[in-house]
């Protein structure tokens, strides 16, 4: 641990509890006295966000890009009185054992004070319960897992857009607006994936459609002919598929070669960027997503484009479709931790506790990947998705 | 003086398995290494093939230093080595070993006569010639690897215990033959358990012991030599 | 001297393509912002100062400089100093033509980036310290130099060579050590330095997990159920000679069998930890058992694809749609509980390094017992020699059933524990990577002793946790080192030995076994 | 020779013979046990094979699930796939034909390869042609385009497989067996680690000429449904043929083949022969790499995408090809790979199941196999060993 | 005395369209040292491996103790008592010399996985008597000394004791000896056949042999039988066969000493 804050010691080593007495000693204000006590930084420390993600194997690019979009909102937040912010982007490999080991190394790190993060589910639910001990809040942009909200996590937030709400609403629209009565459920297997298209299936059965067949494709993979031609021979009006652009724009690409040249794609926020235009070309023409409604190219979602651009050397959203909601977890926190701090004797205190509660109470946050309102289970990307299509080779509004 | 091996030690780690031993072989000679098991007769002949190299001292080929040179480019100077324990390429065809010993030759039209030489040497063989060399019978792998030698045409023939598991009339065929490639101008350094048949053939012989040479001289000579006919002829002699 | 040059020649090119590739990764910036934390600094930034980066720099000349020296001991001075020199100067000036071609690209403001992602025109300012580039390129090489001649100069000061000498022939200080306590626990006063020496022992552990942080326990936890795992692989491909690379899916086995059984989702069992780990371990050694029915004949690398495929097909079911109501699928399960041990319950990651401490003891000793007898003679033959085994009056697939059930069975055991202290597991926790390392873990620490499998497993799952540092550039040093750990001591870290016998006293029916250095 | 009277055995009696009639007994039990095990293969062989022909039935008599059309497309699919397995398969099956070791970063070196292949595209398409209306490199000459792409990707991936051995597994050569498997992997790693750094971890896409158009294919009636014959698939197929062909003859008939087959034997005896091991081995990377390198642009013309992930999983399903061939037979590759394709394109149609287990299928099927013939369905049968 | 410990009745073995063993009988009394020999590719080793399991014979039974060995598997074999030796050594060349004794030991110890974990009072004991028993087999071949050395380290000669000592760790009734003394200089041989004899003069084991050395075969067989391509073309007493035409024709020769002299006669010339 690099923060030289004069209680790190007893708070790496012992038990969080034992940090109840310590900043009190210290003459520290009131709000530190709780059990969970306080992050405390002496002048020209860092106030670190963590974050948990993928940064190295199969899934790297989600991990480096959701890391790379939130480093932009560190030097985004400014400083408080001259304390500023920095991300501390840890590999977990997306798995739950990188996952605990990470959230430990965190916990046991009296500068981390919020986790932007994990990136995926399964570390997500491992990290959990030991940020949970220490009272570090997180604010998840990409971990959709529904249960992760059910467990009664009073630090687990996510601004990743809701399932069950994006689900229920893409069936009802594909059964509705456009009227199809016969659809193909496809997910890639991920928790995600599956949990979407599960949700889609039911809702859009209980419309009164059918789901001629349901399917799983193995991700990482460039060739689903063999499983686009055993869709096709049911004939469906559209495809749904639960996953990524990378095998979403692959499956849109052999849909015109497997028989499949008349149905409708339809997508999720995952498959949703620009991305999915340049690999899909003239194939992608009439694909459908839902996504989290944001302002549309606000001037800051302009400006981020550009300084990923120039930081990164590559176009925001080409590495995954989580870039801005990675901006915007980070950015969140570290505004929630601007409220929270104090400022006394030189030194700069944050409460914990306080600190968990105001990421819970986050209220219409304005970000670049919509607007978040925390609910009381930690859902704060709740709002009715928004359908959009791809026309002359752009994303436009299917409504 | 075809081979000159002067002073060479080898370890095998630890081991010594040759403590500075020198012996040479002339222009179209038979010599004979004998020595007990362990005795160090295969390493020898390792040494001299290059799979081996030596801490101290140097092997001499015509003359030229050879004791750095690469196996392979040994067996292109002429040196061919008749392993011990036949070390057969178990998976390949009679036919195919045979092409493999001639792997330094170029010439089409030499190796096919080669083959008819051996073919006419070992007929057991041109039966066999499609059957995989790891399927003969020990005997005929035996006869394989001695082939497989001549098919190189080598100057220089060092041959590991030829006559390992042959029968008996056998023995005397593949003694004939050796007389017979020595007559056609190839010089051959016989490592035989047989010590009476090695130096009833041999010029001359060297006597090997726990990495050293304690005798050498005249194979006659050797043959009524008593150390030699009570340790390595079991007492037996041809008188 | 020619051939030196030579040699110093290729040297030189070799370390000048790998600081090339370190560049084109951004490697230098890398380094140098450890550099500048180890200094002090806070917060260096993305891109560290230059004095940073020019340290970085002479500190691969000195790399170089040490390559191109080393075996060479005996040479004098003067020689080192030309041998030194001229591999540093080569690398030098394939790393000037590298920056001269990023010069090209800044001055003329081509995006690369699409091809080489980090050539982002601050990073080529960054790689010429910020100088004008002739400037930088001339400080470039200078320093690539200068840190070469300083290795010369610490070449001749000090003995560098015995370092890696050191590290490549013999860790024999590690051997005698053992022999010391050898001699101390079974010479004339063993009792009492038995006494004291566990005494000491159960102490430290008792107490240093309390006195680690969680994070240290959890890493420290994780090392142990590796070491499980790695004498369990061990007892498979170490004794008996079966090439498993299918091993996680044992440890998948206990750890889903403790989450179905303990966990309130999906299926609400609620059973305890401890039946739960048991039938897990059963389960998972059951497995072991049918897995081998079929395969038997297999040998090598055929039951190497096969277990690997068994693993693949594990993952793949647990996640399947098709399990998803059983199994939990691509979710996992969460909520584990973890043990009740007189009245207390287990919940810190202290408390299960306790309980790792304890099964890896178990799985210790297990083991220990199972390598000195005739079980684990028989497996040495059949690892041997198969079909010879057999004709010996092996029965070898009595013994190879057995091996696969009692390494499956310790997997279970380590999966059992493991899916308690995360309290959750999911069906890409068991995936392929996971089967490698534990091989690896194996084999990087000497195959089948014990002592090798604790250094490897801190090898394999520590070092990652070391490695954090490196950021992304972690799993890039992981693979190196592991080639480099190959090359170096390929025995493993800690080779095995062959046990030495004495023929029994048999009036006093002592029986002692030495151990006595040999290759495998 | 020592004194032997205090051996261990009863001298003169005859109670060897009693001991060894009364433990016969219980040998007689063991013997049953065998039987057992030897009763197990062809119980397993008939409930498999009933379940395949009953949910055969099922799926195409019963239901009659699938036309003649998508049978087709299954099967176009499955040729495809599995001669991209196959081109993998066989650099795989070389090296490991000659070193018994499992080249790990074979999938990696084929991903350079891919690399390779993809900035060449790009590249090309960089290059102006003046014309009307202009045009670029990539479309002007296309089939030189072609076979630059592949000369390039190939002589990257031939470099790094004689790097690859030369540095990770040649010093390697006299340790235990597993010792280079376990280089191979940290070499794998590295690689991939590498490339992530070097060229990001984004997916690129690759850019084809025209008339290679990823999806344009020859289109054949079949029930009145459009079928699709791809060109890049046709192409993929075709090559992998040419290739394997070319190796076989050079394997079988060449001088370096058969020294490549002496090494693989007895490294030490082909020595002897007048071979130059190291050399040899070393050309079998090259080759093996070069093989790599013409997979992985092959991969990136007909899948189209390109990343440091994409040897990975055809690694480990080229490895499965070879091991279900008979790993170190050349048609053996080609066949498993084939077969794998084929399963995995058919099998879950034709099985019923849903295609996330296509895997889980692919491996059974291995298992099946290889409990039948223990070394694959072209590798020599070992069924009685000469001691 | 009398009985037969082993009988061999019809055996066939086919390779492809090679047959290698032709309708063989043998009746081996218990107790004897019984030689078989003739030419090379005779099929010797080939009636071995039939014999001890290794290979199922195309035709005919082979019984052991009266119990026929057809189709049983190598290790049950062994089991029953009987042992035996490889042309080519097939030691387990990176285990000890006392450990390949040992392993030898398998099939009489009862020991079981779990008495070894638990290391109760019958599993120390049998571990011990196992060990003792070793080491006198060790010395009884000579090589005590070599007992913690890496076997495939050994001498040739030695090795080819070790693979006997590691035979007789069964307390083999029946032992196969395939070219004991293949590769030993002739004061070896002599050892190797006091070894042989003493083996069944001291601990009643019978002994098959199949040897090219004719004084080791001519001293110290009871019995001989002669293959030539297959087939049995001759058995009887050492003197029978020593005298028998056909057998002088395809296998013997002139014999070692007369060839010496042959060959020097050739030389002076
Ligand atoms: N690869 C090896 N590793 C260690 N020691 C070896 C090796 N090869 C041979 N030795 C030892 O070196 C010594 C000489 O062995 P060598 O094979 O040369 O003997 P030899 O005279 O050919 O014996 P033989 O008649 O048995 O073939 C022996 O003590 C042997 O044990
Ligand atoms: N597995 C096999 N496949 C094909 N042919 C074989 C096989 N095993 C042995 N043979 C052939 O059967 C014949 C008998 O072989 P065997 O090994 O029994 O001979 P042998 O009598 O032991 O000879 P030697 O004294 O030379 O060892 C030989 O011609 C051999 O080539
Ligand atoms: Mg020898
Ligand atoms: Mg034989």
């Amino acid at each position: 641990g690099q923060a030289a804050a004069t209680e790190a010691p007893v708070a790496a080593t012992e038990a969080p509890v034992a940090a109840t007495e310590a900043p009190v000693a210290g003459g520290a204000p009131e709000a530190c006295a709780d059990a969970l006590g306080c992050a405390v930084f002496e002048a020209g420390d860092v106030i670190k966000i963590g974050m948990g993600a993928p940064m190295t194997g199969g899934n790297a690019s989600y991990g480096i890009d959701i890391s790379q979009g939130a480093t932009i909102a560190m030097s985004d937040a400014g400083d408080i009185e001259g304390w500023t912010f920095a991300l501390d982007a840890q590999d977990d490999g997306g798995t739950a054992e990188g996952g605990a080991a990470v959230a430990n190394k965190f916990a046991a790190d009296p500068a981390i004070v919020a986790v932007a993060g994990h990136i995926f589910s399964g570390a997500t639910a491992a990290a959990m319960p030991i940020y949970e001990k220490v009272g570090i809040p997180m604010l998840s942009p990409s971990a959709t897992n529904p249960p992760l909200t059910a467990s009664g996590s009073t630090v687990f937030n996510r601004i990743a857009f809701t399932d069950l709400n994006q689900g229920n609403n893409a069936a009802d629209f594909i059964y509705n607006t456009l009227g199809v009565k016969k659809m193909a459920v496809l997910h890639d297997g991920s928790d995600y994936g599956k949990g979407l298209a599960d949700i889609v299936a039911a809702q859009f059965v209980k419309d009164g459609g059918e789901v001629v067949i349901e399917q799983a494709i193995t991700p990482g993979e460039s060739d689903y002919t063999a499983v686009l031609s055993t869709v096709a021979a049911k004939t469906p009006d559209a495809i749904y598929f639960g996953g990524y652009t990378a095998e979403g724009a692959v499956l849109v690409n052999q849909m015109k070669t497997t028989g499949l040249e008349n149905a409708k794609f339809f997508g999720c926020d995952g498959t949703y960027g620009e991305d999915f235009l340049t690999r899909t070309g003239a194939n992608g023409e009439g694909a459908y997503a839902s996504i989290a409604p944001a302002s549309p190219d606000s001037d800051a979602k302009l400006t981020f484009n550009a300084a990923y651009l120039e930081k990164f050397g590559k176009e925001a959203g080409s590495l995954s479709p989580y870039t801005w909601a990675g901006y915007d977890a980070a950015a969140a926190l570290a505004a929630t931790v601007k409220q929270v701090a104090v400022v006394a004797d030189g030194k700069l205190y944050i409460p914990r506790a306080a600190l968990v509660a105001a990421v819970r109470s986050l209220s219409n946050y304005v970000g670049l990947s919509g607007t978040f309102t925390c609910q009381s289970n930690g859902e704060c990307n709740t709002d009715k998705p928004q359908f959009v299509v791809v026309k002359d080779g752009a994303w436009t509004n299917a409504e | 003086m075809i081979l000159n091996v002067d002073n060479i030690s080898v370890n095998y780690g630890a081991i010594n398995a040759l403590r500075d031993i020198s012996f040479t072989l002339n222009e179209g000679e038979i010599v004979a290494l004998i020595g007990a098991n362990g005795a160090g007769k295969s390493t020898s002949l390792n040494t001299v093939s290059g799979l081996l190299r030596p801490t101290t001292g140097k092997v001499e080929y015509l003359g030229s230093d050879i004791t750095t040179v690469t196996p392979q480019a040994i067996v292109n100077l002429g040196i061919i080595q008749v392993p011990e324990g036949r070390k057969i390429f178990a998976k390949m065809s009679v036919w195919e070993n045979l092409e493999m010993g001639a792997y330094t030759v170029k010439d089409r039209k030499v190796i096919q006569e080669r083959y008819e030489m051996v073919y006419q040497k070992f007929p057991r063989l041109k039966e066999r010639r499609n059957q995989p060399g790891g399927t003969l019978s020990g005997g005929e792998q035996q006869m394989l690897a001695i082939a497989r030698g001549l098919m190189a045409g080598p100057k220089v023939l060092l041959l590991d215990e030829p006559s390992m598991g042959l029968s008996p009339i056998l023995v005397e065929q593949i003694f004939d033959i050796i007389q017979e490639i020595n007559k056609t101008g190839t010089s051959i350094l016989l490592v035989e358990q047989n010590a009476l048949m090695a130096l009833a053939i041999a010029d001359r012989g060297y006597v090997l012991d726990t990495g050293r040479i304690v005798l050498q001289g005249d194979a006659d000579d050797l043959l009524h030599n008593p150390t030699v006919i009570n340790a390595y002829l079991g007492g037996e002699t041809t008188d | 001297m020619k051939t030196l040059i030579r040699q110093s020649i290729r040297t030189g090119i070799t370390y000048g393509i790998v600081q090339i590739f370190f560049i084109l990764i951004a490697f230098n910036t890398m380094v140098g912002i450890m550099l500048a934390k180890i200094s002090g600094i806070k917060n260096p930034g993305e891109i560290p100062a230059a004095k940073f980066l020019i340290a970085y720099t002479i500190l691969m000349g000195l790399w170089v400089g040490i390559s191109a020296l080393s075996k060479k001991k005996f040479l004098p001075a003067g020689h080192k100093l030309l041998a030194g020199f001229t591999a540093g100067l080569v690398s030098a000036i394939l790393v000037g033509l590298l920056e001269l071609a990023m010069t090209g690209i800044l001055v003329n403001k081509i995006f690369i980036r699409d091809f080489l992602t980090v050539l982002s025109f601050d990073f080529i300012k960054a790689t010429l310290f910020g100088l004008t580039p002739v400037l930088g390129i001339v400080v470039t090489m200078g320093a690539i130099v200068l840190g070469s001649l300083l290795a010369v100069g610490l070449n001749i000061v000090t003995n560098l060579n015995a370092v890696q000498e050191h590290w490549k022939k013999d860790l024999s200080f590690l051997k005698n050590l053992n022999d010391k306590f050898q001699r101390m626990i079974r010479g004339k006063y063993h009792l009492i330095w038995q006494i004291v020496g566990i005494s000491i022992l159960a102490v430290a552990v008792i107490f240093i997990p309390m006195k680690w942080g969680s994070y240290w326990n959890y890493v420290f936890g994780t090392v142990g159920l590796y070491v499980i795992l790695g004498l369990g692989l061990n007892i498979i491909v170490g004794l008996s000679g079966q090439l498993v690379l299918g091993y996680i899916a044992f440890f998948a086995i206990g750890a889903y069998t403790m989450a179905l059984l303990n966990a309130p989702e999906p299926h609400n069992l609620m059973w305890g930890f401890w039946p739960a780990l048991l039938l897990g371990v059963l389960l998972a050694a059951l497995s072991g058992i049918l897995l081998g029915l079929p395969i038997m004949r297999l040998r090598g690398d055929y039951l190497a694809i096969v277990t690997l495929g068994f693993g693949e097909i594990i993952r793949i079911l647990l996640k399947s749609d098709v399990l998803t109501d059983f199994t939990g699928g691509p979710r996992g399960i969460q909520n584990i509980q973890g043990p009740m041990l007189f009245g207390k319950p287990f919940n810190s990651e202290v408390d299960f390094v306790y309980l790792i401490i304890a099964g890896v003891l178990l799985a210790s000793f297990v083991y220990n017992r199972l390598q000195q007898s005739r079980t684990g003679r028989a497996w040495l033959a059949i690892r041997e020699d198969e079909t010879v085994a057999r004709a010996s009056g092996v029965d070898t697939i009595k013994y190879k059933l057995l091996a696969l059930a009692i390494g499956a069975a310790f997997a279970g055991l380590a999966g059992g524990i493991y899916a308690s202290r995360n309290q959750f597991t999911g069906p890409d926790e068991h995936a392929l990577m996971a089967s490698i390392n534990v091989l690896s873990l194996i084999i990087v620490g000497g195959m089948g002793n014990i002592p090798g499998t604790i250094l490897g497993a801190f090898t394999l799952k520590g070092l990652p946790e070391i490695l954090r540092e490196f950021a992304n550039f972690r799993l890039l040093a992981f693979g190196a080192l592991l080639v480099f750990m190959m090359l170096s001591r390929p025995e493993g870290l800690i080779p095995s030995h062959r046990p030495k016998y004495d023929e029994p006293n048999e009036v006093s029916g002592e029986m002692k076994k030495k151990e006595v250095p040999h290759d495998q | 020779m020592n004194d032997p009277s205090s051996l261990p055995l009863t001298p003169k009696g005859n109670n060897n013979l009693q001991t060894n009639t009364n433990t016969a007994a219980k040998k007689l039990q063991a013997f049953q046990n065998s039987k057992f095990m030897k009763l197990l293969r062809p119980i397993l062989g008939v409930v498999v094979s009933l379940y395949i022909v009953f949910r055969l039935y099922q799926v195409l008599v019963v239901h009659q699930e699938y036309g003649a059309d998508t049978w087709t497309r299954l099967l176009i699919s499955g040729l495809i796939i599995g001669g991209v397995y196959s081109l993998i398969a066989i650099g795989y099956t070389l090296v490991y034909g000659i070193l018994f070791m499992i080249n790990f970063a074979h999938g990696e070196v084929m991903m350079f390869g891919a690399y390779a292949g993809l900035y060449s595209f790009w590249a090309f398409k960089i290059i102006p042609i003046a014309g009307d209306p202009p045009t670029n490199f990539l479309n002007a000459y296309p089939i030189l385009a072609i076979i630059l792409a592949f000369l390039i990707g190939m002589t990257v991936s031939a470099t790094m497989g004689f790097f690859l051995e030369k540095i990770a597994y040649r010093p390697l050569r006299k340790a235990p067996r597993l010792v280079p498997l376990i280089s191979a992997i940290g070499a794998s790693i590295f690689l991939q680690n590498a490339a992530m750094l070097l060229f990001s971890p984004q997916l690129r896409d690759v850019t084809n000429p025209d008339i290679l158009r990823r999806g344009a294919g020859w289109t054949i009636v079949i029930n009145g449904s459009n079928v699709i014959l791809p060109y890049t698939g046709v192409f993929t197929f075709i090559l992998s043929i040419l290739l394997l062909v070319g190796l076989y003859i050079l394997v079988r008939k060449s001088k370096l083949g058969r020294a490549m087959r002496a090494t693989a034997l007895d490294k030490k005896t082909a020595a002897l022969m007048g071979v130059d091991v190291d050399s040899t081995i070393s050309r079998t990377f090259i080759i093996s790499g070069a093989l790599a390198g013409a997979a992985g642009v092959m991969w990136g013309i007909h899948n189209g995408l390109v990343y440091y992930f994409v040897g990975f999983i055809p690694g480990i399903k080229a490895f499965t090809a070879a091991v279900l061939g008979g790993i170190g037979n050349l048609p053996g590759a080609m066949v498993g790979g084939l077969l794998l394709g084929i399963v995995e394109s058919m099998g879950p149609a034709a099985l019923g199941i849903d295609f996330q287990l296509k895997d889980v299928l692919s491996f059974l099927i291995l298992i099946f196999v290889l409990t039948f013939r223990p070394s694959g369905l072209l590798g020599e049968v070992l069924s009685e060993e000469k001691v | 005395m009398t009985s037969n410990i082993i009988q061999v009745q019809g055996v066939s073995k086919i390779f492809g369209g090679l047959t290698a063993v032709n309708n063989v009988n043998l009746d081996i009394a218990e107790g004897s040292i019984y030689s078989i020999i003739g030419p090379n590719g005779a099929g010797k080793t080939t009636l071995f491996n039939c014999i001890s399991g290794f290979y199922i014979p195309d035709h005919g039974t082979v019984l052991f103790q009266g119990l026929a060995l057809n189709g049983r598997s190598t290790d049950t074999i062994a089991s029953l008592g009987l042992s035996r030796t490889y042309q080519n050594i097939r030691l387990f060349s990176n285990l000890t010399a006392i450990e390949n004794v040992l392993v030898g030991q398998q099939p009489r110890l009862k020991e079981t996985w779990v008495e070894s974990i638990l290391q109760t009072r019958r599993s120390r004991k049998e571990e011990k008597s196992s060990l003792v028993e070793s080491f006198k087999w060790l010395d009884f071949v000579g090589l005590r000394e070599f007992a913690n050395s890496i076997a495939g380290d050994l001498p040739y000669g030695a090795q080819r004791k070790l693979e006997i000592a590691r035979a007789l760790g069964s307390k083999p009734s029946l032992l196969l000896l395939d070219e004991p003394t293949a590769g030993m200089n002739p004061q070896e041989t002599l050892e190797m056949t006091a070894l042989i004899r003493s083996l069944r003069d001291k601990f009643n084991i019978t002994i098959i042999l199949i040897e090219h050395d004719m004084h080791v075969v001519m001293g110290i067989s009871d019995y001989i039988s002669v293959l030539d391509f297959g087939n049995k073309i001759a058995e009887g007493k050492p003197e029978e066969i020593q005298h028998n035409e056909r057998v002088i024709e395809a296998y013997l020769g002139p014999g070692g000493a007369a060839l010496a002299q042959k060959y020097r006669k050739k030389k002076v010339s």
